[in-house]
């Protein structure tokens, strides 16, 4: 296996400022000889106001990292900042304060839900950690408007009255509320139909353009993170083995992991 | 070229507590001998349902309502009550099942089942026989032969779905129903795949292959022709070069213009997506189907069935194609383009629930 | 070897509850108010018949066996001791008679009773069960719901209902006991074909609640395991039906083996109160007639032996799965 | 919420409980003789003249009407307090065990396993001979606190499927406290087997407390379906005849059990819809795998001890996976 890739400009490594850093990141599972590297020496920056997509195939340790940078799972070592500040352990309030700045949408816009809540509990709930619970009808209809969601249409459904799109808008609502300056999509639409994903893929390109928010987008899918990505990350195997602006990671790679995985995406054109 | 298959008037609906939701409505499908035909479209399109239809593997609670097959020049009728002659199955017709399912018992030896499958269709077949059948097979498609002596969980999910197309081919089936094979599978697995089943189709294993996939590109790869599905019926069928460069109906112009691969071209545009959700199956809209969401829409559209403007074998379903024969329709017309995002249309309509949405919380609730 | 240490850490589980068990065993009975040697021996004295030397004698004979006088953890390792070469004591109210004899004489009557109606059910119940799940349709609500009633009722409750109308309503069967006064237990042709006729009522009133019950569990495995791919596969695959019925068994077999073990291994206290209804000389009858007596190492030897059959078949079952499940192994070894 | 569509089963079920349960209620202010009042000789044959007669007399010349009221209720009493005991106790442990994970995880499903392996039948005559003085709250108690192991193994094994679930992480997101989490995202999801559990456990505990009185352990100075069974068996009331003293008894605990069991089947088809043939919808992409039905909790000495481990292996596949990297499509 050849040497992880950094393919960004050191001239314009001032240019960009980070918002969020992974050094030497690790996590393992079990112990002893059933122990499983999930994650093995991960660095990453992801830069403010950009969207900053992971890319790797099952069981590559996408998704234990963006458990990971969300303070969900404890990390076995390295370290994590956050707007300089130390994340790599957080408990407690801290860890909730840490929320109120980084938020997330989940892969399955079914399993995200609890079914017997409302889209309003749902989203009521959230409210609650900003401890602004008077604003809240408002500040409800402000999000849903923002992922072109109607309040009045949505807020008193339950989960399986909506349509796998709307849920997945309704995640990224909730999020929202809570106004953080970054967003860690999880294979966020990897279930759902293509003509419903680009939708949502929308939705987060306007947060960027729009609001200036950092985004994290854990995804499989090469195609996805072409359309979407400021900047790409490879891991295969728990491994990070490319990463740099998406323009020189997906049409000139260098690491022969990123290539292989290229060729072997199938093209709708010749 | 000569006909393999010619599936006519297929009409089958699911009925649960008295609701029944025709997922596939009087679908004609023609395949060629060499061919793989395409399936497309989204969740709840009926793509999978036509594959149980035309492996015929429809069961409780999918009724087949009508529906001829004649392949090879023998027909066979398959509505409800019509005798299908068991061993059709997995000779003339054979199941591709996605394999990441447990399509293998779990308490069983790939070889068990590679016995049980070759005794099914040959009673005087001896264990060894039925066994090197399939170690000749393996050997040929290069894959190790003692993943017959493996349980099924002992096999990774790339390693299974092989395995499992090697035992749907054992006997040489005429016709290859493969459904969502791919879709579980990473992207180098995916390739192997195909390139397996491409393998066994220039051996002619089996003389053509009917491949239902929601995976575009994928289809792309594999298929001569491709037929686009939409609520139950057949939107536009035609060769894939021809679907993917210049489709001639709405809908596969706006699922294709929706397709996200990684391409220099997709780094600037913004693409969009189609409005609003499929119908209800239960209670389809009148006229074409795709009318509440198309960019193209007339009158006539919203009233009366769209006409088949081609061949049987290359054919789009729609008032517009009839009106401007022989044209792509204009990527960018596709769907209405005054609605950036419609809200409105995103809706189901009040108390109805859209049918992909209804059939996942089916085993969630 | 990780199959090794899987047995291993079974045999670990069953041995800690083997210890509570002889715990719970040991100390219950002791938490009676006041002395138990004392109220036997007084209750020996006021029926009279014994000279105050004799009762002197059973009295050092019982404390010096159970060792009252001596601290709790001594008096455990007695007990213990005691148990380890086999001896389990001598009764209270039938001194002295030893427990063992006791015990020993009504166990083959328990078995007799059980063994076959067990075996019956099982085979039964299982094919009743998975021929309703895959027939469907009239045959299985009739053959559901008969099912469900027979595995509901408690099983002495059908004892009794079938006590009162075949053994005294109808008259044809002898309605107590084991065998015709005046007979005693020997083998021959004679003393079986009379022990045969009051045997039948009582295995007739298991094996019937017990097919009930084995038909309803395999119902529903079959009927979950028909809905799963690889039979909608094997369809598909030209399968003979009767082909992927027997992958079907086979996969919903696997619990209700289990079943049948643990049934065997609850063999000794599985019907206690059926033995009462029909004064059948078995463990039940022995059960009541100590509790009635306060013959508390009757008791105890009877809850002992329950227990120990119970984990036995328990742990037996455990290392059969392990052996015999490819899942449950992959799981237990790690192996992936 | 969707509407649930209850089986005709499930109404057979109901009006039967209700039945039960109003003649155990209202029964006693109804037939309002004492049970204990010798109002006539033994076994007088049952006659339509008096409230009381109608079922005639037992062997010591009591109502057995006026017994069998009262007793209904003492054994609905023993019922419903065991199997609250047992699903409090059950429920804790199962949620703890099944939210906490680690170390407390282990040794609660530790205890648990050893509490279930030893039949708990013996446990409960050793209780009940240990103590004197019995009567139906400690009959309740004594049951209760020996057949909890059934929910807390059931109990632990949803809650941990539930447990990665995404919505927890919602809700952890959301600034969700552990213990609204535990009540709002993880108990509603188990009530159905909760509620399946408890009624198995309802009507597992009056059986075994009228076979504990048959054994001579029930209540004493009390009346139970039990105790009068204990008696007419104790007294030849089969062997004379007398069928009205044996007969109610029996009935009543075979609808009782059988009512209640067809109450948690009816359940069961409810929250668990591939048991219900002919209505399977189509199996949807990446779909949990629905966990087989609760099994039932032991009755007295005649069920499987512990879980078949198949159906806990079956199951446990779609939870066990720690390593979260979902690449499907």
């Amino acid at each position: 296996m050849t040497q992880s890739v950094v393919r960004d400009d050191p001239a314009l490594a001032g240019s960009h400022e980070a918002l969020f850093s992974a050094r030497e990141v690790n996590k393992t599972f079990g112990h002893g000889r059933r122990a499983v590297e999930a994650v093995k020496n991960v660095s990453f920056d992801l830069n403010k106001g950009q969207i900053t997509t992971i890319v790797g195939e099952s069981g590559s340790g996408k998704s234990t990292m963006a458990r990971m940078v969300l303070g969900l799972l404890p990390i076995t070592s390295g370290t994590m900042t956050f707007e300089d500040r130390d994340v790599t352990k957080l408990r407690g309030g801290a860890r909730t304060a840490y929320w109120r700045d980084v938020q997330a949408v989940f892969q399955d816009p079914f399993s995200a839900f609890n079914q017997f809540f409302t889209v309003r509990r749902l989203l009521s709930r959230a409210l609650r950690l900003l401890g602004d619970a008077e604003a809240g009808q408002a500040k409800m209809e402000e999000a849903l408007n923002h992922v072109g969601l109607s309040g009045p249409d949505v807020l008193d459904r339950f989960p399986h009255q909506l349509s796998g799109g709307q849920r997945q808008r309704v995640m990224i609502a909730r999020a929202l509320m809570m106004s953080p300056t970054m967003l860690v999509a999880d294979e966020a639409t990897s279930m759902l139909d293509a003509s419903l994903r680009v939708n949502v893929l929308n939705v987060l390109t306007d947060l960027r353009d729009q609001l200036g928010m950092t985004i994290l987008f854990i995804t499989h899918d090469i195609g996805q993170a072409c359309y979407l990505a400021d900047r790409v990350l490879v891991m295969e195997h728990g491994v990070m083995v490319e990463q740099g602006p998406t323009d020189k990671v997906i049409f000139d790679p260098q690491h022969e992991y990123t290539r292989r995985l290229l060729s072997d995406v199938p093209r709708l054109h010749d | 070229m000569t006909r393999l298959l010619e599936a006519t008037h297929l009409t089958a609906a699911y009925q649960t507590g008295g609701v029944e939701v025709r997922a596939v409505d009087d679908v004609s499908v023609h395949i060629d001998e060499g061919e793989v035909l395409g399936v497309a479209g989204e969740s709840g399109c009926g793509k999978s349902t036509l594959g149980a239809i035309l492996s015929l593997t429809a069961r409780a609670p999918l009724y087949v309502e009508s529906g001829t097959l004649v392949i090879d020049g023998q027909s066979q009728d398959l509505a409800v009550g019509s005798r299908i002659p068991r061993t059709w199955r997995g000779s003339v017709v054979s199941l591709l099942p996605q394999g990441a399912m447990n399509s293998i018992s779990p308490t069983l030896r790939v070889r068990t089942l590679v016995y049980d499958v070759m005794r099914a269709h040959n009673a005087r077949i001896s264990k060894n026989e039925a066994l090197d059948r399939a170690r000749d097979r393996l050997k040929e498609l290069e894959l190790p032969v003692r993943v017959l002596d493996a349980y099924p969980h002992q096999l990774s999910g790339g390693m299974k779905q092989r395995v499992v197309t090697i035992i749907s081919t054992l006997l040489n089936p005429r016709l290859l129903i493969a459904d969502e094979p791919t879709s579980a599978l990473d992207v180098s697995s995916q390739k192997a795949l195909i390139d397996m089943l491409k393998q066994m189709l220039e051996q002619k294993i089996m003389s053509g292959v009917v491949f239902v996939t929601h995976d575009l590109p994928v289809l792309r790869t594999v298929s001569d022709r491709i037929a686009v599905m939409y609520a139950g019926k057949i939107a536009e069928i035609g060769p894939a070069e021809e679907i993917a460069t210049g489709p001639k109906h709405p809908y596969s112009a706006a699922l294709l213009n929706s397709v996200l691969v990684p391409e220099p071209a997709f780094r600037k545009k913004r693409v969009r997506g189609i409005p609003g959700s499929p119908p209800n199956l239960a209670n389809p809209p009148a006229g074409c189907r795709f009318h509440p969401r198309c960019g193209l829409v007339m009158p006539d559209c919203r009233t009366k069935e769209p006409p088949h403007v081609g061949d049987e074998l290359t054919f789009s379903a729609c008032f517009w194609s009839a009106q401007h024969p022989g044209e792509a329709v204009p990527a960018d017309k596709a769907v209405p383009r005054h609605i950036d995002d419609p809200t409105e249309l995103d809706l189901p309509a009040a108390g109805a629930t859209p049918a992909h949405a209804a059939t996942t919380e089916g085993a969630n609730a | 070897m990780q199959f090794a240490k899987y047995i291993g850490r079974k045999v670990l589980w069953y041995l800690a509850a083997l210890i509570v068990a002889l715990l719970l065993n040991f100390i219950l009975p002791r938490l009676v108010p006041g002395n138990p040697v004392d109220a036997i021996v007084s209750n020996m004295s006021r029926g009279g018949g014994a000279t105050g030397e004799q009762m002197k004698a059973v009295y050092n004979n019982y404390m010096q066996q159970f060792g009252l006088d001596k601290p709790m953890w001594e008096q455990f390792l007695i007990y213990l001791s005691n148990l380890a070469h086999g001896n389990l004591g001598t009764s209270f109210a039938q001194y002295p008679a030893s427990v063992n004899k006791l015990v020993g004489q009504a166990l083959p009557w328990s078995i007799a009773i059980q063994l076959p109606a067990i075996l019956v059910g099982w085979i039964v119940g299982n094919l009743l069960g998975a021929v309703a799940a895959f027939r469907g349709g009239w045959f299985d609500r009739g053959a559901f719901v008969g099912s469900l009633f027979a595995s509901s009722m408690p099983y002495y409750c059908l004892a009794i209902l079938l006590l009162y109308i075949v053994g005294v309503k109808l008259g044809v069967l002898p309605i107590s006991g084991a065998y015709s006064f005046g007979l005693s237990p020997e083998p021959t042709l004679a003393f079986f074909g009379d022990a045969i006729t009051y045997w039948w009522l009582p295995f007739w009133s298991l094996v019937i609640v017990f097919v009930g019950g084995q038909a309803v569990g395999m119902r529903s495995m079959s009927i979950y395991e028909l809905g799963a791919d690889y039979v909608n596969y094997g369809r598909g695959l030209g399968l003979r039906d009767n082909r992927i019925v027997r992958y079907i068994f086979r996969n919903a077999m696997l619990p209700q083996v289990t079943g049948l073990a643990l049934s065997i291994g609850g063999i000794v206290g599985g019907a206690l109160i059926t033995e009462l209804v029909f004064s059948y000389p078995g463990i039940g009858t022995t059960l009541f007639n100590a509790i009635s007596q306060n013959d508390y190492p009757v008791i105890q030897a009877i809850t002992l032996i329950i227990t120990v059959a119970v984990l036995a078949a328990n742990f037996l079952v455990e290392i059969a799965y392990g052996l015999i499940d490819p899942r449950i192994r992959a799981a237990q070894t790690g192996d992936r | 919420m969707k509407a649930i569509n209850f089986t005709p089963r499930f109404w057979v079920a109901a009006s039967l409980i209700l039945f039960v349960l109003v003649v155990g209620v209202l029964g006693p202010f109804i037939v309002r003789t004492d049970p204990n009042a010798v109002i006539g000789g033994l076994y007088d044959a049952p006659s339509m003249n008096k409230l009381a007669m109608w079922l005639g007399t037992d062997n010591e010349g009591q109502s057995v009407l006026a017994n069998l009221v009262n007793g209904i209720r003492t054994s609905l009493l023993v019922g419903l307090l065991a199997g609250i005991i047992a699903m409090v106790i059950g429920l804790i442990i199962g949620l703890v065990a099944g939210f906490q994970g680690g170390v407390v995880s282990d040794i609660l499903m530790g205890i648990t396993n050893i509490v279930l392996a030893i039949p708990s039948i013996v446990v409960v005559i050793l209780l009940s001979v240990a103590l004197n003085g019995r009567n139906a709250v400690i009959l309740g108690f004594v049951i209760g606190i020996t057949s909890w192991p059934w929910t807390a193994r059931a109990v632990q094994a949803q809650s941990t499927s539930i447990r990665v679930r995404e919505h927890i992480d919602v809700a952890r997101l959301s600034g969700a406290r552990w213990i609204s989490i535990l009540l709002w995202d993880i108990l509603p999801y188990l009530l159905s087997y909760v509620a399946m559990a408890f009624v198995l456990q309802v009507s597992g505990a009056i059986l075994t407390e009228s076979a504990l009185s048959m054994l001579g352990l029930g209540p004493s100075g009390e009346t139970s379906l039990g105790t009068m069974l204990y008696w007419a068996l104790a007294w030849g009331s089969v062997r004379t005849g007398a069928w009205w003293a044996f007969l109610p008894p029996t009935i009543m605990l075979t609808l009782v059990a059988f009512s209640l069991l067809l109450l948690q089947s009816s359940l069961d088809e409810v929250f668990n819809p591939r048991l219900r043939r002919g209505k399977l919808r189509k199996r949807p992409r990446g779909a949990a795998t629905p966990v087989p039905a609760v099994a039932s909790p032991q009755t007295l000495g005649s069920s499987p001890l512990i879980e078949a481990p198949g159906r806990a292996g079956r199951t446990a596949g779609a939870s066990s996976s720690t390593v979260r990297d979902g690449g499907v499509a």
